[in-house]
Parts: structure tokens; C-alpha cells; sequence
């Protein structure tokens, strides 16, 4: 039943979510700074902890809210706080889960239009080096049962090796090889902090 | 006397995007030209809202719009799903291409033309 | 920790001028970065004597230039020739180019290497 | 005699010639102004007054300056001065008379070295729509002896039909046809103020 009940995205889940992602930003804020200032301009910490504060406050003052609210408002601060790419490319992955959830509320099936909004905002495919190299792979680990938090540390980690071709590290070319990027390394953040709100495939 | 294309020009540093106008100004005098510099807090980003307001401000309907980086690309696309107005976004040297677009624009010169002239200054 | 390159921006807007360096330094924080902007009074231009100055102020001895319109390419060679500082000056888009070097040399890539990837970006 | 006094350059006739400039320049300022509109930004006549202002006091503070201290004070105020294109254009020319001066004070040879310093530094060449549509016709009238001011309008006159390849007025490609170039303009009244002060071939 609790399992049941996890496998799709309701309002609580996505609050329990963000709680916990706050939480995950505040305490990795230096970190995924640190990631940004080799291959980028050094302020992914600071732009996500922004980010994620006003999401807290913009869940904070809805009057219960329905999930299609919930997931609106979560883009809105997104968008309007974060200042950097990852600003604009993460509201549009909740805008675009806010357009389907009456539709379904199955995580696979919103992280899915997700993911193509994040493609169509930024352009960038699998292996520039992006969040997308998170995304991506995390969203087909849904069709085979293998969502966890192994898999989203691989997918992290497979950033590494790659050559930017999307974003501020893309200047660098074959330089921003063997550097884990930011966005990618915060996107993990968000599908671990999903498993520990209790979503699961 | 206003044209009926305006320039809004967005940039991560709020002092770039409100000096820039200084420059196109000069060469045309009667084209809207509106900016968004910077997050709302008006540290180094761009933000959507910030756009909006310049499209809104704009006293012309249509827009050619000019940015710095990509990632504000991506605000100005944001934005540009929010307004009424018709938007035209150019991946070409901001300071350079908003210039050419103000100088063609004050002269009456078609839109189409405009853009032929924007094509070598295309770098992004 | 001084980059041995250091960064010139000549603008004929005082604001972007300024402006600009504080796009650059988020991802260059070792690279010197000087500027000129506007003429001696402030109003919209170029003035040489600015520009020497900022060749003196930046803490390298060898420089990448950069600047918005031809007119201030001018004034930015008759600066280079009261200077004893080597000055490259690059005809790139201003923010875009400037962007670009100041990215590659805090990353200590060497010029030549730095002059490829601003090829594209010549547009003047 | 007078004649041939007033064939080689000296600080009186310099003296003479930037004073008559000045007043040319003041008296046409709007005009000169208006010439750069609907080309330009507007502001050569403002930018040349500046200049010329200049030129008034850096000559003002010399005492008993001989002819290349005389032209180089020119120089010198209107590079620092006039803050548009032509200032150093124009500063260049008075720069490379200066260099030339002890060598020869022949109007025509001190022309020559000025022309080539405009063209280096601006890259123009002669039917780009420049104030080098001037300078370069007349630096020829001498060789002819046919330096008048017939001559000078006929140069200023012929930048007209030109199409703009230098400058702000060359984004406008062939719609800068039909406008005098302001810079010739002025530069026909540098031409003229220098035969008003006694100076002819
Ligand atoms: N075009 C893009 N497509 C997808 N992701 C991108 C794109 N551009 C940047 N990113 C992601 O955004 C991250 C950087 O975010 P952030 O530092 O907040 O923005 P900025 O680079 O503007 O400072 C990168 O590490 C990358 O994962
Ligand atoms: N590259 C060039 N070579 C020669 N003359 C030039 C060049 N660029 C501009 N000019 C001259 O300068 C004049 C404009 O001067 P001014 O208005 O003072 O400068 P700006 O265009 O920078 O405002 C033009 O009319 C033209 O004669
Ligand atoms: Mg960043
Ligand atoms: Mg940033
Ligand atoms: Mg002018
Ligand atoms: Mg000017």
C-alpha cells in the first residue's frame, strides 16, 4: 500500500521532496559551487540555494494547494530566483510537469516531459555535459526498475569524462574534461531526494 | 513617429544592459528601445520577469530582441512565452548586432533586410 | 596568481565598459581586467588617453583588447602605440569574445590556442 | 614674397589657420551635426567643437612653440578631445605633419604624410564615403596647382553619391547614398580655413 501510494506524485510527496532538497542545496552549496568554478562561473551553489529558498517560500504561502499548483509554484520561484541556465532549465522541467499531472501523476511518465523541456529549453543532448546526462538516464531507469540511488550516482558521475558542448563550460572544449558538472551533480541531488521523500518507481 | 519594431536588449550585468541603449540611442532616435540586466536582485544573471517588464515597456509590438550568453537565451524564451508581443530573438553579437538592428531599423529598413544584415554577426 | 594575459575592454558607453569585467571576472578571477569607456567627459565615445590608462592599471604586461565599434579601434591603436605593453587587439564581438578569452586564459590555455577560438567570432 | 611665405608652413600661419577653424567650426556646428544624422549618431559638429576648443587652448598654453611643438599641441587636443572617429583621424594628421616638419615645410608634403596617417588609421580608401574623399583629391590639387576652394567643394560635394564603406555610416550600405559625409565636410573646411589664413600652394 505505502508502495502503492509512492509510485505516484501527489502533493505531500512533493513537499516532503522539497523539504528535502532544501536541505541537500543548504548543506552542498559550497560543493556545487566548487564544481562550477573549474568549467563555469562558480555561482551553482549560490544560484540553487536561491532557487530552492524561494521554493520553500512560494510552497509556503499556498492555501492547499492541488499538485498541478504545487508543481507551478516550484517553477515560478525556479525560474523568477535562480538567475543562472539552471534557473530557467529546472522551471521548465516543473512547468512542464505542472502541464501533464492532471493527466498522470505516474513519476516516469511527468520526469519524461520534464526531461524534453529541459532538451528543448537548453538544446543539449545526451553527452555535452549537462544535466541532461542525468535526466536522461534516470528517466529510462523507470521503464526497467532499476530508479535508485546507484544508478544516480553513475549518471553523475558519467559527466566527468565528457566534453562540454552546452552551457558556460562548453568554452572550454576538451578542457572541461574530467570535471563533474554542476547542474548534473544537482539534478542528482533532486531524484535522491525524491527516493528519500519516499518516491520510488 | 515611433517604429513599429522596438530593441530590447537583455545581459547578465544590469550596468551592460542599461548602457547599451546609451549607444544605440544615438543612431535611432525614434526605435523603442527597452533592457532587463541581471536577477531580480540585480546580481550577475538574467531573469524572465526582468524581461517581461522590457517587453512590456516596449512601446512597440514587435521585437527584436539581442542577449549576451546562452543561459539568458533561455530567460528570453521563457519570457517570450509570456507576452503577447511578436519577439524575434538573434544569436548575434549583442553590442554589434543591436547596433546594426538600431541603425537599420531607424531607417525604415524591412525586417527581412535587417536580418540579412544580422546574419555574418550571428556567433551564437 | 596573476595570469601572465591580462584583459582590455574599450566601450563608448562608460557603463558598459565597467559593466563588462564583472561578467568577466565570475570566471576569471585571476586574470587582470582593466577598462575605458567613454571619453574624457563621460559623454558616449572613446578616448585614447583612457585607454592608456587602462593598459597601465591592468597588472599584466601583455594584453587582449577588445572593443565595440570601429571608431574605437582607433583610439585603441594609437593607445597601443604610446604603450610598451604588447597589446593584441582582436576585432571579435566585444562581451562575446571577451567572454571567451577571459574563460581561456584563467584556464592558462595558451594564446595562440585562445586566438582559434575567437576566429569565429571576428565580425568587424 | 608674401607669396612665398605662404607657401611653407609656419606657427603663424598654423596660428592663424586653427582660429579660423575654430570660428568655421563654431559657426557650423549644427550643421555638421545634422550632416551626421541621418548617417551617423549626430554629434560631429559637438565632437569637433570639442576638438577645436581644445586646439584653442593647447595652443593658448605654448609659449613661443616652434612649428612641430605648434602641431603636435594640435594633435595632442584633438585626440584627447573630440571623442568620435575623427578625432584620431584628425589627430593622426597633425601627428605625422608633426613628425614630417623639420624635414619639410611645404603645405603639399606635410599633406601627403597627413593623408597617409588618415588612411593607416582608419583604413579607408578613397570612394568609401570618408573624410579621405577630401583629403586625397586635394593633397592632388597641389601637385596641379589647382588647390581652390572650387576644388574642396567639388571633393566634399563628391562624397554624396557615394556608398558608405567606413564608419557608422557604412551599416547603412547603399542607403548612405544621397547624404554628404560630415567628416568630408569638415575636413573641406580645414582645406578652406587654411586658404582663408594665407595658406596656398
Ligand atoms: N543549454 C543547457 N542545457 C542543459 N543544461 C545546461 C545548459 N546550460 C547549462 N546547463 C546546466 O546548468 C548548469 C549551470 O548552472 P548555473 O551555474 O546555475 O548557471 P550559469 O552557468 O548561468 O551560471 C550546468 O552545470 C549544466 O548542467
Ligand atoms: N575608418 C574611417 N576612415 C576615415 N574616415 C572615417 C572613418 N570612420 C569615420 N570617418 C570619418 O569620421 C566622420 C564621423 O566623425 P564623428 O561623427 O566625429 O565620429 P563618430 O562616427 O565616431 O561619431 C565620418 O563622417 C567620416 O568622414
Ligand atoms: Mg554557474
Ligand atoms: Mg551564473
Ligand atoms: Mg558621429
Ligand atoms: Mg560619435
Amino acid at each position: 500500500m505505502a508502495k502503492e501510494e509512492a509510485e505516484m506524485l501527489t502533493v505531500e510527496l512533493t513537499k516532503k521532496w522539497m523539504e528535502l532538497f532544501y536541505d541537500e542545496i543548504d548543506k552542498n552549496k559550497a560543493y556545487l559551487s566548487e564544481l562550477d568554478t573549474p568549467i563555469g562561473d562558480g555561482d551553482h551553489g549560490n544560484n540553487m540555494k536561491r532557487g530552492v529558498t524561494g521554493v520553500k517560500e512560494g510552497l509556503a504561502k499556498l492555501k492547499e494547494p492541488d499538485l498541478k499548483a504545487t508543481l507551478q509554484a516550484i517553477a515560478m520561484a525556479l525560474i523568477s530566483k535562480v538567475g543562472g541556465a539552471s534557473g530557467p532549465l529546472y522551471g521548465t522541467a516543473f512547468l512542464e510537469m505542472a502541464k501533464k499531472c492532471n493527466e498522470t501523476q505516474k513519476p516516469e511518465e511527468l520526469f519524461t516531459v520534464a526531461l524534453e523541456g529541459i532538451k528543448k529549453r537548453g538544446g543539449a543532448k545526451e553527452g555535452d555535459k549537462t544535466m541532461v546526462d542525468v535526466w536522461a538516464p534516470i528517466v529510462k531507469t523507470f521503464s526497467d526498475g532499476s530508479f535508485s540511488k546507484e544508478e544516480i550516482k553513475k549518471a553523475v558521475e558519467s559527466t566527468k569524462d565528457m566534453e562540454a558542448r552546452k552551457g558556460r563550460a562548453s568554452y572550454l572544449g576538451e578542457r572541461s574534461i574530467g570535471h563533474l558538472d554542476p547542474g548534473a551533480m544537482s539534478s542528482g541531488y533532486l531524484f535522491e531526494t525524491f527516493i528519500d521523500a519516499g518516491g520510488t518507481k | 513617429m515611433t517604429k513599429k519594431i522596438g530593441i530590447v536588449i537583455v545581459s547578465h550585468v544590469p550596468e551592460v544592459a542599461a548602457g547599451i541603449p546609451r549607444l544605440l540611442e544615438q543612431v535611432a532616435a525614434d526605435v523603442s528601445i527597452t533592457f532587463a540586466g541581471g536577477t531580480d536582485d540585480n546580481d550577475i544573471g538574467t531573469s524572465a520577469a526582468k524581461i517581461s517588464t522590457a517587453f512590456t515597456e516596449n512601446k512597440a509590438d514587435e521585437i527584436a530582441a539581442f542577449y549576451d550568453l546562452g543561459s539568458s537565451k533561455m530567460n528570453l524564451e521563457l519570457a517570450v512565452e509570456m507576452t503577447d508581443k511578436k519577439v524575434h530573438i538573434y544569436d548575434a553579437a549583442l553590442i554589434e548586432g543591436a547596433y546594426t538592428a538600431a541603425t537599420l531599423l531607424q531607417a525604415d529598413v524591412a525586417l527581412k533586410d535587417v536580418e540579412e544584415q544580422l546574419a555574418p554577426l550571428k556567433i551564437k
